[in-house]
């Protein structure tokens, strides 16, 4: 089995994203894969995974933010790849990306005010699946 | 009494005519959808009629029942008119078809000793119905259809006329049956430089047409349905009639000026001159179905780079053979 | 009139550019997609893609369904190549849990995955040339060879879209008898349809006018973007984590990996075709060398893997199909992300329009080859 | 006459004795135009539509039926296949395209998503609960995930059944819309 | 120039390649079947509509839990002599995505999928609640009438 991207983690402060990303990138990390997050109920956290096709190299990013500032600087300008991505993140988690060249949402009516992936997300015509 | 009796036989030929274009096109649909369906190795229509031969009828018959749409914002006369525009060249066109003789009896509405020049001009009218279809619908893809369908036009008439052109000087004459006549001993086809008019007079009749592989004007996968995207209900139909009809008249054009019209040993004449129609149409159908669509910048270079030039040096090479 | 008139006039003809919409339906959107296209004319001067008209939240499902409960949505994500995305998904689960299957499940495994590859492709490259123009004769070539495998699916796990056949820690069922002759048969056929599909599409001049030189992406821009899968390999990057990260058995199987050149649309689909001939390749010697033994699993008890989380990335037909799972220790995911391959692979496509005519981006859009369901999910 | 025999309706002029039998011939013939050439809209939503192509194909050949003209643009079609998941944002257009079809038109739900939110009817919070709840009234429903073509097919032809029973000029009249 | 004219014939035999490829499918059979008149045999896997061996059933619950879209609904009481008797064991149809769990994971074989692929209706409610107790449940669809 080949080299696992989660096993290469680096946990880093959302201020210091921005610099430790153009870090990587000089160093030959030309592709964002991956940015997800996940509802930790008291905090989001956000998860980079990055490779290199030249150094087949892998890491993975994560940074913890606080639910009351959702807020971290933006990818787009290092990786085209962060375009979309980082709008989906905004999207499905409320995550505001700054610097962002067109922070809209992507995949739900641009209209809605919820973030359909969090945890205590709730809409009056979702119907849960009853548990057995 | 002689006024009356030409009266009736005008009418008689009137509805001979439009009756043999309303079901020549519905054949064609039929025939269409059924060489399209086993180029696929499928059958096509199945389910009504021996082969679905009644096929073409049902969708009039739907086609007649369906709400007439009529979208708020059209430019209203023009687009009442287009599928007029669409139709009526073409129909006027069998004045001077040939359709060989019955009976002794010369098939031929009326032969004007100016018959290509009269083909010619009514052609290029029909361009006019699918332009104003396209400016009238206040619709950007029928208005991008129209748009392409004019530039296409206008560049592919001029080679197109040039390869007829080739034919005329063969023939020395512009009427039909005498053209007709003037092959009695060989079809021009089987002259080297008319070889070379057939193709380039078959290739800009397809674009003309507006038939794969030059069918922009209505390029589904980019436009919907081009110039024809707000039509419903019987005006639709009348384009699809218009385009059919189109189709006929091409393929009889060039089996009459490269094919010998309506001649041929054993059969009669009539049969012949309709075997060849079909034949160029069937293998018009053929090329359909196997290409792709050209870009629109690449047709007018088509048209422009390749075919224009061409026609012209064999129009200079016919003139040569002609003094020689 | 002499020439500096008609600059005049040229200068006071009034020209305005203008949007177009297309879609979501449109016919060669390949689903639901809404493009708003800026024209001067047919050239493009600017393009918006818009996506989520078929968003159906099934990452917020997979929080809500058990592990076993789940595959059958996985099927839905990417409906052309649903093998594909059965196997990355249950391949993230199992390396979740540690898990390892049986030698004749991999093989299995690969098997399926590699005919999944060459329907898919056969898809894509007949939507592209209907796309194109030329109007069904190829797509229905291409479904109807690809009815041959579906059929073939449809004998090995009952259904002809939607399979639900991998699971996790096995297979669902073992092939039926007499599989293997069929599977040979369909190799036996699928090799002469191929060449033909290309003499249909590859020397035909007007297919090479309209697609050489269009949308081409360059390498750096196509690792920038993380564009993945065929379209990667066209720009000449020879990346493919069948051989680069080899899961299952990819590493006991020898195949090439073509890449092109340019990178343009015809880039693009030539890749596709000599894929569908790797694949075949791959398929044979699998089939060659399939072990005895049993994949199917016990199945019907309940899958609670260990707090964790894993990210395992496939080359599903259309590119790197990743998935991520946090787990909780539950019987249901935590969280689990998809990164599916066209959603990448579509956002280079405002890049690539600007400045090509409007029948090139149905070109461009095609050779991309997207599944609408795969970006929304 | 051996094709009279093949039209579907013609059975029910035998029900009508005398004066009944030219208005009924002429109104079958009517239905029997209208059943047979069934044009679908190229409306392709999500799984359902590749098996929608797979009923066009060669294998099961739609266009046996006459169904086989897919239109693109909505105007000059008769039946909207409802071929997938229809999601929030995609409702809106779906109304407008069912709107901007000519009358008589039918819709055919092909696929539990498009009859009732089938797989996803649960637990999501942007799939629309089937095609009804965009106000869309469906002729035909065809479950399944996805329906096997023939499936499709057989929904076809109950579809023309129905069209052989109501009257033959329902909704013929203009109308003017945006 | 000469560059041209090659140019020119080299298009027109490619052309040509792609015509006889059509060419050649002209005139090959028509792989099509023509459904109401000829059908196709289901595979024995084949994954229809859900269908209950009624003798078999266990009540376990295990196919109810483990349904991915919860389109299930079984029930059922002791009777005095400690045996299981069925209240409802209902199914829903328009819910189902056969995706053949609960066949794979009955005990007894009881819940299967059965072959029935012919199914068209002009009413919802034919397909909700579909009592599985009921043998007769599929009985028009189990032999489509089509001409």
């Amino acid at each position: 089995m080949s080299a696992d991207a989660l096993d290469r983690q680096i946990a880093i402060p959302k201020e210091s994203l921005l610099e430790t990303a153009r870090r990587l990138a000089s160093e030959g990390f030309d592709n964002l894969h991956c940015i997800t997050a996940v509802d930790k109920n008291e905090s989001i956290e956000l998860i980079y995974i990055l490779y290199s096709i030249n150094k087949h190299a892998c890491v993975t990013l994560k940074t913890q933010l606080a639910l009351d500032d959702l807020a971290i600087e933006s990818l787009a300008n290092i990786w085209k790849s962060a375009d979309w991505l980082e709008r989906e993140v905004y999207d499905l988690f409320g995550v505001k990306f700054l610097n962002h060249p067109n922070l809209k949402r992507i995949l739900n009516p641009d209209d809605w005010d919820v973030h359909p992936l969090r945890k205590d997300f709730s809409r009056p015509d979702l119907i849960k699946k009853p548990k057995y | 009494m002689v006024s009356i009796l030409t009266f009736i036989i005008m009418i008689a030929v009137g509805a001979a005519v439009l009756g043999f274009i309303a079901v020549s096109a519905m054949f064609l649909i039929w025939w269409e959808r059924k060489v399209s369906a086993h180029i696929q190795t499928r059958y096509g229509p199945m389910r009504v009629g021996w082969h679905g031969v009644l096929q073409s009828v049902a969708d009039v018959i739907k086609l007649l029942l369906k709400e007439n749409i009529v979208p708020e914002d059209v430019d209203k006369p023009i687009w009442w008119l287009a599928p007029f525009f669409a139709v009526v060249p073409s129909v006027m066109v069998f004045v001077c078809i040939p359709f060989g003789n019955l009976f002794g009896i010369d098939l031929i509405a009326r032969d004007l000793n100016i018959g290509i020049l009269y083909i010619m001009a009514l052609t290029s009218i029909s361009v006019l119905g699918i332009f104003m279809a396209g400016w009238g619908s206040n619709n950007k893809y029928s208005l991008l259809g129209g748009m392409r369908s004019a530039a296409q036009i206008v560049s592919y008439e001029v080679p197109m006329i040039i390869s007829m052109v080739t034919a005329v000087m063969f023939a020395g004459t512009l009427s039909m049956q005498k053209i007709v006549e003037a092959q009695r001993g060989m079809w021009f086809i089987f002259q080297p430089n008319m070889a070379v008019a057939f193709l380039i007079f078959v290739i800009s009749a397809t674009a003309e047409i507006n038939r794969t592989p030059f069918d922009i004007p209505e390029a589904e996968s980019e436009l919907v349905a081009g110039f024809h995207t707000e039509y419903s209900g019987m005006k639709f139909a009348m384009f699809f009639l218009g385009e059919y009809t189109n189709l006929f008249i091409v393929s009889a054009l060039a089996a009459t000026l490269f094919l010998g019209g309506w001649q041929g040993p054993f059969l009669p004449p009539v049969l012949w001159f309709l075997i060849k129609t079909y034949g160029i149409i069937t293998v018009l159908m053929w090329v359909r179905w196997t290409f792709p669509r050209v870009r629109v910048d690449q047709l007018m270079g088509f048209a422009w780079k390749v075919l224009t030039p061409i026609a012209f040096a064999n129009l200079a090479v016919a003139g040569w053979i002609l003094l020689k | 009139m002499t020439w500096s008139s008609v600059e005049t006039i040229k200068e006071n003809i009034h020209t305005e550019e203008f949007w177009v919409n297309m879609g979501p339906q449109h016919p060669s959107t390949h689903g639901v997609l809404y493009l708003e296209v800026k024209l001067s004319g047919e050239t493009v001067v600017d393009l918006i893609t818009h996506i989520g008209y078929l968003h159906r939240g099934i990452e917020k499902i997979a929080e809500n369904r058990t592990y076993t409960q789940f595959i059958p949505f996985t099927d839905r994500l990417d409906y052309i190549a649903a093998m594909g995305n059965n196997l990355g998904y249950v391949l993230a689960v199992e390396k979740l849990m540690k898990m390892e299957v049986s030698d004749r499940a991999k093989y299995i495994r690969v098997i399926i995955a590699e005919l999944q590859r060459v329907a898919s492709h056969l898809v894509g490259i007949t939507t592209f040339a209907q796309d194109l123009g030329a109007f069904a004769t190829p797509l229905f070539y291409g479904f109807r060879e690809r009815e041959k495998i579906v059929e073939l699916f449809d004998d090995i796990c009952g259904n002809r879209l939607t399979y639900n056949y991998m699971r996790i820690g096995g297979l669902q069922f073992d092939l039926p008898k007499g599989a293997d002759e069929k599977i040979k048969n369909i190799i036996k056929y699928m090799r002469p349809k191929i060449d033909d599909l290309e003499s249909l599409f590859s020397s035909n001049a007007i297919f090479t006018a309209r697609t050489k030189g269009v949308g081409a992406l360059s390498k750096e821009k196509a690792v920038n973007y993380s564009v993945t899968g065929p379209n990667l390999r066209a720009s000449g990057v020879k990346w493919d984590l069948r051989r680069d990260e080899p899961y299952l058995c990819y590493d006991k199987f020898d195949f090439d990996i073509p890449t092109g050149v340019n990178g343009d649309s015809w880039d693009r689909y030539k890749v596709r075709i000599e894929e569908m001939r790797q694949s075949l390749r791959i398929v044979e010697q699998a089939i060659g060398g399939l072990p005895e033994g049993d994949p199917t699993i016990k199945v019907g008890r309940i899958i609670k893997p260990e707090a964790g989380e894993s990210y395992m990335r496939t080359e599903a037909p259309r590119g790197e199909l990743g998935f991520y799972i946090v787990s909780d220790g539950s019987a249901y995911p935590y969280r689990m992300k998809i990164r599916s391959p066209s959603f990448s692979n579509l956002a280079v496509l405002s890049e690539l329009a600007k400045g090509i005519k409007v029948a090139d981006v149905v070109c461009v859009l095609g050779s991309l080859d997207i599944v609408m369901g795969d970006i929304d999910r | 006459m051996a094709v009279a025999e093949k039209i579907p309706a013609s059975g029910l002029i035998e029900k009508f004795p005398g004066g009944g039998i030219v208005l009924t011939t002429g109104e079958s013939v009517l239905k029997w135009g209208k059943a047979s050439s069934l044009w679908p809209l190229t409306f392709g939503l999500a799984c359902c539509a590749i098996e929608m192509i797979s009923t066009g194909a060669p294998r099961f050949d739609i266009d046996r039926f006459g169904a086989g003209v897919f239109r693109a643009s909505p105007r000059q079609c008769d039946v909207m296949i409802v071929a997938g998941t229809i999601c929030v944002k995609m409702g809106d257009c779906m109304k407008r395209l069912y709107a901007q079809m000519p009358e008589p038109k039918y819709v055919i739900a092909m696929g539990n998503c498009a009859v009732s939110g089938g797989i996803f009817y649960h637990d999501t919070y942007s799939v629309v609960k089937g095609t009804e709840a965009l106000g869309i009234p469906v002729d035909v429903y065809i479950p399944g995930c996805p329906p096997r073509p023939e499936n499709l097919l057989f929904g076809i032809i109950k579809l023309q059944e129905k069209i052989l029973k109501e009257s033959a000029l329902c909704g013929r009249k203009e109308r003017r819309v945006r | 120039m000469i560059k041209y004219f090659i140019n020119i014939v080299a298009g027109a035999i490619s052309l040509m390649k792609g015509l006889f490829v059509t060419f050649k499918n002209l005139f090959s059979k028509a792989v099509t079947v023509q459904y109401p008149t000829q059908k196709l045999q289901m595979t024995e896997r084949y994954r229809g509509l859900v269908d209950l061996r009624i003798e078999k059933c266990i009540k376990c619950y295990m196919c109810v839990k483990i349904c991915p879209t919860a389109c299930l609904a079984l029930a059922h009481k002791e009777t005095a002599e400690k045996k299981k008797e069925f209240v409802y064991f209902k199914y829903n149809m328009e819910l189902c995505c056969f995706c053949g769990l609960c066949d794979q994971v009955c005990p007894t074989q009881a819940i299967y999928l059965n072959q029935i692929y012919e199914i068209a209706v002009y009413g919802r409610d034919k397909l909700r609640d579909i009592d599985l107790l009921n043998t007769e449940k599929y009985g028009e669809w189990a032999h489509p009438t089509v001409k």
